[in-house]
């Protein structure tokens, strides 16, 4: 067991001091945070980011000619290209589009590049343990062209099976699949299927939104054309996504809200689309959000990939060892075995007791973790379960949160089991 | 954890072990309808028909599939065991009283009341086993589980013109 | 002169303690902000709402069971109600929805009412002094139903012209109008203009951008169908903006974007949409960004919209006056001659100086005012410019502001004239 | 004021208020193009041919239209006089230099420098009165006034196949 694995590689203690909602309690329990897979709390870091924003500079952007106008401006942009950097997009400044969410990246390229280039003889494929951000933009455009959608399986493990995987991709134009299962952890070899989407000529967007807080991830690498991720994830606030996509693609797509900024020229009979990535944001953007977007990356990056990935690793090990350890036979752990194989979540059921009860009872314990659906009722059902209890890890957590969260299992399983 | 005793009474545990009512009728001539908690991916599945009594009142007759947290499912229970072989106006009687008992938090969520006859005070007395959900409007988002097998009912009711 | 009105009505050097960025100063010369209609400031009780939030609470919402994030819901749902009752909307915790900003809010009418409703034989009725945010999506509408789009006049002093009013209605399906134009002033007649397209079997969509800052807004009243607002203009942050329907609109309309929140049901082949309004919240919503315009909007309030459009009605005479006396002919100022007819705003030119250099010139005064086609290019060809200099108030401005202002145009004119 | 008073230098002023080149030239046979600052709406129109000088380099002919602040319109005129009568790599040894000038502030709005070639360093010596657009440099926003009318030009070439 790797019970001292994690304070090894971060200072988790040190770090904690930079989230003050870590140090609240409730009822003298201290706050136990396991559910940064649906956000992550941020450092203060970046509140101070964005409160500094609007002390000093606050003005709307790219219209201005005065200084506190231009000074937004650039903070605005370089935050874009902070967020390129984040996954290595090849020229930032172009290929990043800011969003509100992740959601709304995934239904940009639906209704643009979707709209204009799928019809009824045309194929998505994506997977069975999608996100419904990266499932419900496609059933609508299913919809709207008549385009079929056909799904990956996963096996027992939560993998996706890559059988025969040529065939699958008879008539697709996109792949769209998940770069981490949100509910399974599961990491599917996204460059492998670039590769095979690509040689049969088809796309791939990314939804990165549950890889990007956890793994490094290098869109020139993979190859990807189009990747989401979102703002408050990565310890950036809520109110902000990111879309990149390949500039010859981004360019050659028709315009997503109508707005200001957007356009180059207005008359009363149509209008002239402006320059990528300006031409995707329409209306004023989430400036101080980026700016803390920002400073949420700036936050991630210092402390680095390799720390996050193996301190990560080390509370899953531990975790899965003890939830084994404590309950045997009564409880079931769901995804890859491996964990190089998965990011830091586990979800997992009671044969006798609800998710909802669990997460009830644990609040009790104030301890949060993630009951339900996870968003994924096609992997729930794939899975046979209406919800899952899912516990997840970020670089604040470390064993205490672990054994904290056994003892009120504990009594959970004595209450209703 | 006294909240927690309060929400967890024995009555619900009960029925949450042992739901009463469970299955299903044949469709048509019974209503089926399906009831879903965004919240959490729970799911009541009502079954509805009236019975023929000549001249008298129809009654009712429901049966309860699906799945769930102790709250959902044993609110179910409870409302198929007062719900079968009431009578409509009985039964809507028990719905207004059991949305009474449960809306004042939903007000506090940050809705209107539904309509300001809903907030009239319920007599917990006379509503039997009901009364034992109670405890669940201590915890505002647990309402919305107890709620949705009436609500699926509700409907399967329109869908029986009754 | 009502060189001293303002003064009387509100405690300008007060208010300004609770706006730091009023305090900066560059190269000796403090803040003059005067570009409120691009963005206002905001008061730091809504950075101290959003840092309270983040502090104490934050969590994703409508999906957590453990007290922090029904905490979370409940701050984001009840501000939610508090967005529906500065409009006065019947039903706000249905009615409100949440975007990323005005221009998202109009687009989604336009991408659901619109595409399901309007067809090659409807007329959309506009005006001729729109906000891009009100024009481009549906300019964009018109590409991809066919529709027909009109456009009611504006007069020399930029109020429209209503005769002959009802044979406009001919086969119009929607008028999209704003509430108070961003570039004169203008406040049209929405009431009236509103019973008039009732009448003629059209729905009214309004754009209150410019009007929810400075004016009671009654959706009650006015009996818009729609009605669309942003949230950095009334002191909240940037990322958030509100979209008003009528709850039978709502509820018949089809969804907008797809994913997380949004459904009741996903399976491989379809999805069951959620309630209003949850139904057009697509994904993690702006949690904090909501918390602070409910701080905003209780901030607007506690100064109350009758003590702001006094003080800004004082405010547009002394300006007005100034620039008058002191350019007289040099000078064109536009919109309604009478301040109760405008907001607190004045565009203007100078026939010699393009605005962008008086911009320029002003900034190095740390003055900061608006140079452009300010987002409505149709209304500046109708104005024969291509651009304006606009000068905009909000309640911590005051006439000391204005006497900055007419040094610094002096030495423009000085410059270039 | 001395980064304002080398933005408005004396020469800029002058082809601001005595616009150089200005006027339409009829197309076709002449390439009409039009540039829009996004920003502030600020147009150039462009208005560019070539003369047929036998076997020799043609030459360029170009016209001006348009409006906007005095930084964009100077620089128009500034443009239309080194490019008229000048051979097509004349005038792109012209733009390359131009946009050297200008081009080191715009990485520093967050843009990638559109080539690396771009970043040479510029002989201000050798550019005649259109060195005077050197402070717009100071100016972030001002740089799109700048380039608009030489991107319009850019287009026009392009148009015009050479
Ligand atoms: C009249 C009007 N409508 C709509 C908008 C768009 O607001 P936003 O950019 O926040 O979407 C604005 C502000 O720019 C405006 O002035
Ligand atoms: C895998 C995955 N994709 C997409 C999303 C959507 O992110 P957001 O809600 O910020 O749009 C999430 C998070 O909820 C996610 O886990």
């Amino acid at each position: 067991m790797s019970s001292s694995a994690s304070p090894r590689i971060l200072n988790v203690d040190k770090i904690r001091k930079d989230f003050p909602i870590l140090e609240t309690s409730k009822n003298g329990k201290r706050l136990v945070y396991l559910d940064s897979a649906a956000s992550s709390q941020r450092p203060d870091s970046v509140l101070e980011a964005m409160d500094d924003y609007y002390h000093t500079t606050h003005a709307n952007v790219h219209r201005g000619v005065y200084s506190i106008a231009e000074n937004a401006t650039a903070l605005y942009e370089k935050a874009r290209v902070k967020a390129g950097k984040l996954i290595n997009a090849p020229k930032p400044s172009k290929e990043i589009v800011f969003t509100k969410n992740a959601t709304e990246a995934i239904n940009l390229v639906a209704k643009t590049w979707g709209l204009v280039n799928l019809g009824e003889s045309d194929v998505i494929l994506t997977t069975k343990m999608e996100h419904h951000a990266n499932l419900v933009p496609w059933l609508m455009l299913k919809e709207q062209t008549g385009c079929r959608i056909s799904y990956l399986e996963i096996d027992s493990n939560g993998e996706l099976i890559l059988d025969d995987i040529e065939s699958k991709f008879d008539g697709v134009k996109l792949l769209a699949i998940t770069m981490a299962s949100n509910v399974l952890g599961t990491i599917p070899p996204v460059k492998y299927l670039t590769e095979m989407a690509h040689k049969n000529g088809a796309l791939v967007l990314a939804d990165a939104a549950q890889f990007v807080p956890h793994r490094q991830c290098d869109v020139s690498d993979l190859d990807v054309d189009f990747l989401a991720f979102t703002g408050h994830k990565v310890m950036g606030p809520t109110g902000i996504g990111v879309l990149y996509g390949k500039e010859e693609l981004l360019d050659a797509m028709p315009p997503f809200l109508g707005g200001g900024e957007m356009i180059l020229d207005v008359t009363l009979e149509g209008f002239k689309t402006n320059e990528i990535p300006w031409k995707f944001e329409a209306g004023t953007p989430p400036i101080a959000e980026a700016v803390g977007l920002g400073a949420g990356i700036d936050y991630l990056t210092a402390i680095g990939y390799g720390a996050i990935g193996e301190h990560e690793r080390g509370l899953l090990d531990y975790c899965s060892n003890s939830l084994k350890t404590t309950f045997g036979e009564k409880i079931t752990l769901y995804g890859p075995k491996e964990t190089t194989k998965r990011t830091g979540l586990i979800s997992f059921s009671f044969e006798t007791v609800h998710p909802h009860d669990v997460a009830q009872i644990l609040d009790d314990h104030n301890i949060c973790v993630r009951a339900g659906h996870h968003c994924a009722k096609p992997l729930m059902y794939r899975l046979g379960l209406s919800a899952t209890t899912r516990v997840s890890f970020s670089i604040y957590n470390d064993t205490h949160d672990i054994d904290a969260l056994i003892i009120g299992l504990v009594q959970v399983v004595e209450m209703l089991g | 954890m006294s909240g927690l005793e309060d929400l967890y009474r024995e009555i619900i545990l009960d029925h949450y072990r042992n739901p009463r009512n469970r299955g299903t009728l044949e469709s048509p001539p019974a209503i089926r309808q399906e009831g879903f908690n965004p919240l959490c991916g729970d799911e009541v599945i009502v079954y509805l028909e009236k019975t023929d009594e000549g001249n008298n009142e129809p009654k009712l007759v429901v049966r309860i599939d699906g799945r769930g947290c102790s709250i959902s499912q044993s609110s179910a229970s409870l409302m198929a065991q007062s719900v079968n072989g009431s009578t409509v106006p009985e039964v809507r009687k028990l719905i207004k009283d059991f949305k009474s008992l449960m809306s004042i938090h939903e007000t506090n969520l940050g809705g209107e009341p539904e309509d300001e006859a809903s907030l009239d005070p319920v007599d917990t007395d006379k509503m039997g086993e009901l009364a034992a959900l109670q405890g669940v409007v201590k915890f505002p988002v647990r309402i919305k589980c107890a709620t949705l097998s009436w609500n699926t009912l509700l409907q399967a009711m329109e869908e029986l013109e009754i």
